[in-house]
């Protein structure tokens, strides 16, 4: 992790939440990743977005945790839900269905055109690191209206070019989405622990849109695997608030309580 | 018709050296006691399909049991890598064993069409996605209305499918509440099928829709009690998220490894 | 997000004439007080979707509301034809009807499709039926794993659904129970949707795996208390049969029928 | 209705049912159609064959009415089933997903290939007589394992080919199940109110094998419009037992009961 200077008192993985979550409005029906998602879209509904629709490919639909889950289908997700369907159902009616607004994702590496890879790192016949693989992310990412991605910011992670393509941002040359019907827009911003980036309108290569308080480009230059391209008017990201971040530390020591026990 | 076994002549009699076999259970009420049994009666050369295999496969896999893999996400749920699917995968250890990976949402409409009698599930999948080029399953079709291009894969139709549930009646019939997963869909896709239950009562007490599979659509029916530990069992007991914590450190050790499946499977009863 | 509207406005906002409008229910819940008051607002020219289109279709047709039905079987259930889908058919009254028929399991797939964002439904059906000589909607394609030939329909996409429940939750939450068809599917395929309800209540008071269809995925509630009648709701009241027998006499004269839509439709107010 | 000579007290009616129930063996599970093999269905369950299993496409799933449902769908047949699923689900699952031991199908027209017509008289561009359509029974002929058929006997039923093929027996020729994979048996039996008749196992067409006590061939081929083959050794049909009539009649006497409040 880089050197991050803060006027406040949080780190820059809060910092990384609470910019996530802001991203998603009230009202939004999301489909949820393990994880730095599912911490990020809980934190949205316990303060600025109490109407929000959490939905995990477990089958749980319109679900109000108390903590965060430690896996995809924990019982917590099931008993807090609107009702639980099955997975078959959950990924025909509600994420090929196009009742999904956002699709929020992690990823293990990323490349310039926001392609995701969390199949392997080397070759696919001779591995030098085999990842979990795709679970929902590949039609997560074309049947959801849009994507967000959140990961920390690395070299290791932010690659010029994924090992393998698991998940569509992109494609290799930024037109992989052009001319194809009945698809998403794709990744429309990436949040890390350091700033926000957005895909070029154009080009689709993603451009740093705002640093977080007290990072510097070159700290972005140096975490990622790509001469990194920042926005002409590039902002200060809004720093977390108090509500945000006590919301935030309550909701992770109810966590941390609750799995202690198990 | 579900007959009632114990567990151990459940697998005996319906999984054979080199079945396809599906144990599903989408982090809820995995099969952990059934997926032990299959490991203590030394099954060979199996198929493994699973969309999540998660420990229990990892354990078949260290343990010998597997040929090969068929799934859509490997990992220890929130804690990391399923280390004995890797040193298989990475280094053939206990043997080399293929991999044949697919998306969940793949896997979950094979499940579907598997169920539903057809040879295909047709998707809007795979776009942009590099999986199409590392597993030849995966085809793309052109809707004859529409002229869209969709993807097509396999339906699953496991020789034997293995599940969990909370309980059955005295007739074989089976109530699975909660996060539902595939299992009805991977008992109804399968040529034989083995459901292990927390209990067995005389009714199931139950609500006019509720996910039933009656008896008729069952082989097997094994009571084991706490048969999907670590993994849980709504409305009877928690996950066990320490255990899947611990494992970690376990699994990335090959002796760490045998010496748990020796202590906690092999010299185990069917309660396992 | 669903806004609770009175049944006319949400007719009147969502049903327009020319539309593709399904209002399903199988046997149990069929939205009778809804397909009512479109024929209070004078709705024309719909395409009308449903499998079983009974008397609340024969009711519509009659009044002159279709332009074309779509269905898998048309009669009274139990009691015999649907005289006033024949009278439009066979002698064009009150004016010609088109129709284009499908068998059951392609239409419960079709909506299926619908529900699941496809635009064709895969199928082992159709084998050996003149059905597709009279619809050319129905294609063959071959799969392309086992070359097996299998019957392709284009998926439901109703411009609007209207369906009946049992009740909603205030943030417009619907429980269907017992029965439940294709109404899901039919909600889940539509661009917009009209739930009737009994009843508003606080809480849907259910269990997990319940079919609850989230108040996001539709446009509008309207309270209809007995909205399903002379159908049935189950845990609410059972279906009068007798008015199933009874309507084959009213239906099977023109002067019975357009007095019976006079006096119980279009003089009624939204409770009919 | 032709005239039926018998030694005992029952209809040509109660015959029928009777016969068509002793179809069903325990333990079968039956797709039902509503009317006739509903009827007949049920007398088998309250009689020899208590777990047969009776599913109707409205998607009830083991449903033991006390009472004869009026339509496919009355509530009667949720509340007592052992669970009730979506009727996509019905036809994918269980039916085309091979669980039906035997459809079990009434109609509108036969002929002697066992083709059924439940669509129309007449030519379809101008039907002279519009009948319900199809229904569950194009896929029910098709995918469940085997299929009986029950309806009463006239010239207007039983015709040499059928206006229109709805659900297919054996095709225009007989040949229509030859090589097609993943078919079922088609029909095995037509049980009528003088008779029963089962395809020829080469030509398919369909042969007389039992006649109903009183019941002459005269009668039959009187009542079916072409000619008729008969078996060579022809049985006669066992008559209902007291048990079977009286169980029938307690059945259709709650019926008429519960339907008559309504």
């Amino acid at each position: 992790m880089s050197h991050v200077e803060k006027s406040l008192d949080y780190t820059a993985g809060e910092m990384m939440t609470v910019t996530a979550a802001r991203a998603l409005e009230n009202g939004t029906t999301c489909f949820v990743g393990i994880g730095l998602p599912s911490e990020a879209a809980n934190l949205a509904r316990l303060t600025h977005a109490p109407d929000v629709v959490l939905i995990y490919e477990s089958g749980t639909l319109q679900t109000k945790p108390e903590v965060l889950p430690l896996s995809i289908g924990d019982g917590e997700l099931c008993e807090t839900a609107l009702t639980t369907v099955s997975v078959p159902e959950m990924f025909r009616y509600w994420l090929q269905g196009g009742k999904i607004n956002v699709g929020f994702l992690g990823t293990a590496q990323i490349d310039r055109y926001c392609n995701l890879n969390t199949t392997l790192i080397g070759d696919y016949t001779a591995p030098k690191v085999r990842l979990p693989g795709g679970g929902g992310a590949p039609e997560i990412a074309t049947n959801a209206g849009e994507v967000f991605i959140t990961l920390k910011h690395s070299k290791r992670a932010f690659v010029d070019q994924v090992d393998f393509i698991t998940t569509l941002g992109f494609g290799r040359d930024g037109r992989g989405r052009d001319g194809v019907p009945n698809i998403g827009k794709g990744p429309t911003r990436v949040i890390t622990d350091l700033c926000v980036m957005k895909p070029d309108p154009e080009t689709r290569e993603l451009v740093v849109v705002s640093l977080h308080p007290g990072v510097t480009a070159e700290q972005v230059q140096e975490a990622t695997g790509w001469e990194i391209r920042f926005a002409e008017t590039l902002e200060s990201t809004p720093e977390p608030s108090a509500r945000e971040l006590e919301v935030l530390r309550a909701l992770k020591d109810r966590t941390a309580q609750a799995h202690a026990g198990q | 018709m579900a007959e009632i076994l114990s567990l151990h002549d459940a697998v005996a009699r319906y999984v054979e050296d080199g079945a396809t076999v599906a144990m599903e259970g989408f982090t809820h009420l995995i099969p952990f006691a059934a997926g032990h049994e299959v490991i203590r009666q030394g099954k060979r050369d199996l198929t493994l399909i699973r969309m999540t295999p998660d420990l229990v496969y990892d354990q078949l896999i260290g343990a010998g049991c597997a040929r090969k893999v068929i799934f859509s996400w490997g990992g220890n749920p929130g804690v990391g890598s399923l280390h004995r699917l890797r040193d298989a995968v990475e280094k053939g250890w206990p043997h080399k064993v293929e991999i044949l990976e697919h998306s969940h949402a793949a896997m979950a409409c094979a499940f579907e069409a598997g169920a539903a009698g057809l040879p295909l599930a047709v998707l809007r999948g795979y776009v942009g996605s590099e999986l199409p080029n590392v597993n030849d399953q995966i085809r793309f079709i052109e809707c004859p209305f529409t002229g869209e291009r969709l993807a097509a894969v396999p339906s699953v139709r496991p020789d034997v499918s293995i599940v969990h549930a909370q309980k059955a009646d005295r007739a074989g019939n089976v109530l699975v509440e909660g996060i539902v997963g595939v299992q009805k869909e991977a008992i109804l896709a399968a040529t034989h099928s083995i459901v292990t239950v927390e209990e067995v009562v005389d009714d199931l007490d139950t609500h006019p829709n509720a996910c039933v599979i009656p008896g008729w659509a069952i082989d097997a029916i094994a009571v084991a009690e706490q048969g999907s530990l670590p993994s849980y069992a709504h409305g009877y007991y928690p996950r066990n998220n320490r255990f899947y914590k611990e494992w970690d450190a376990i699994a990335r050790d090959r002796d760490a490894f045998t010496q748990w499946i020796e202590e906690n499977v092999m010299n185990a009863g069917e309660t396992a």
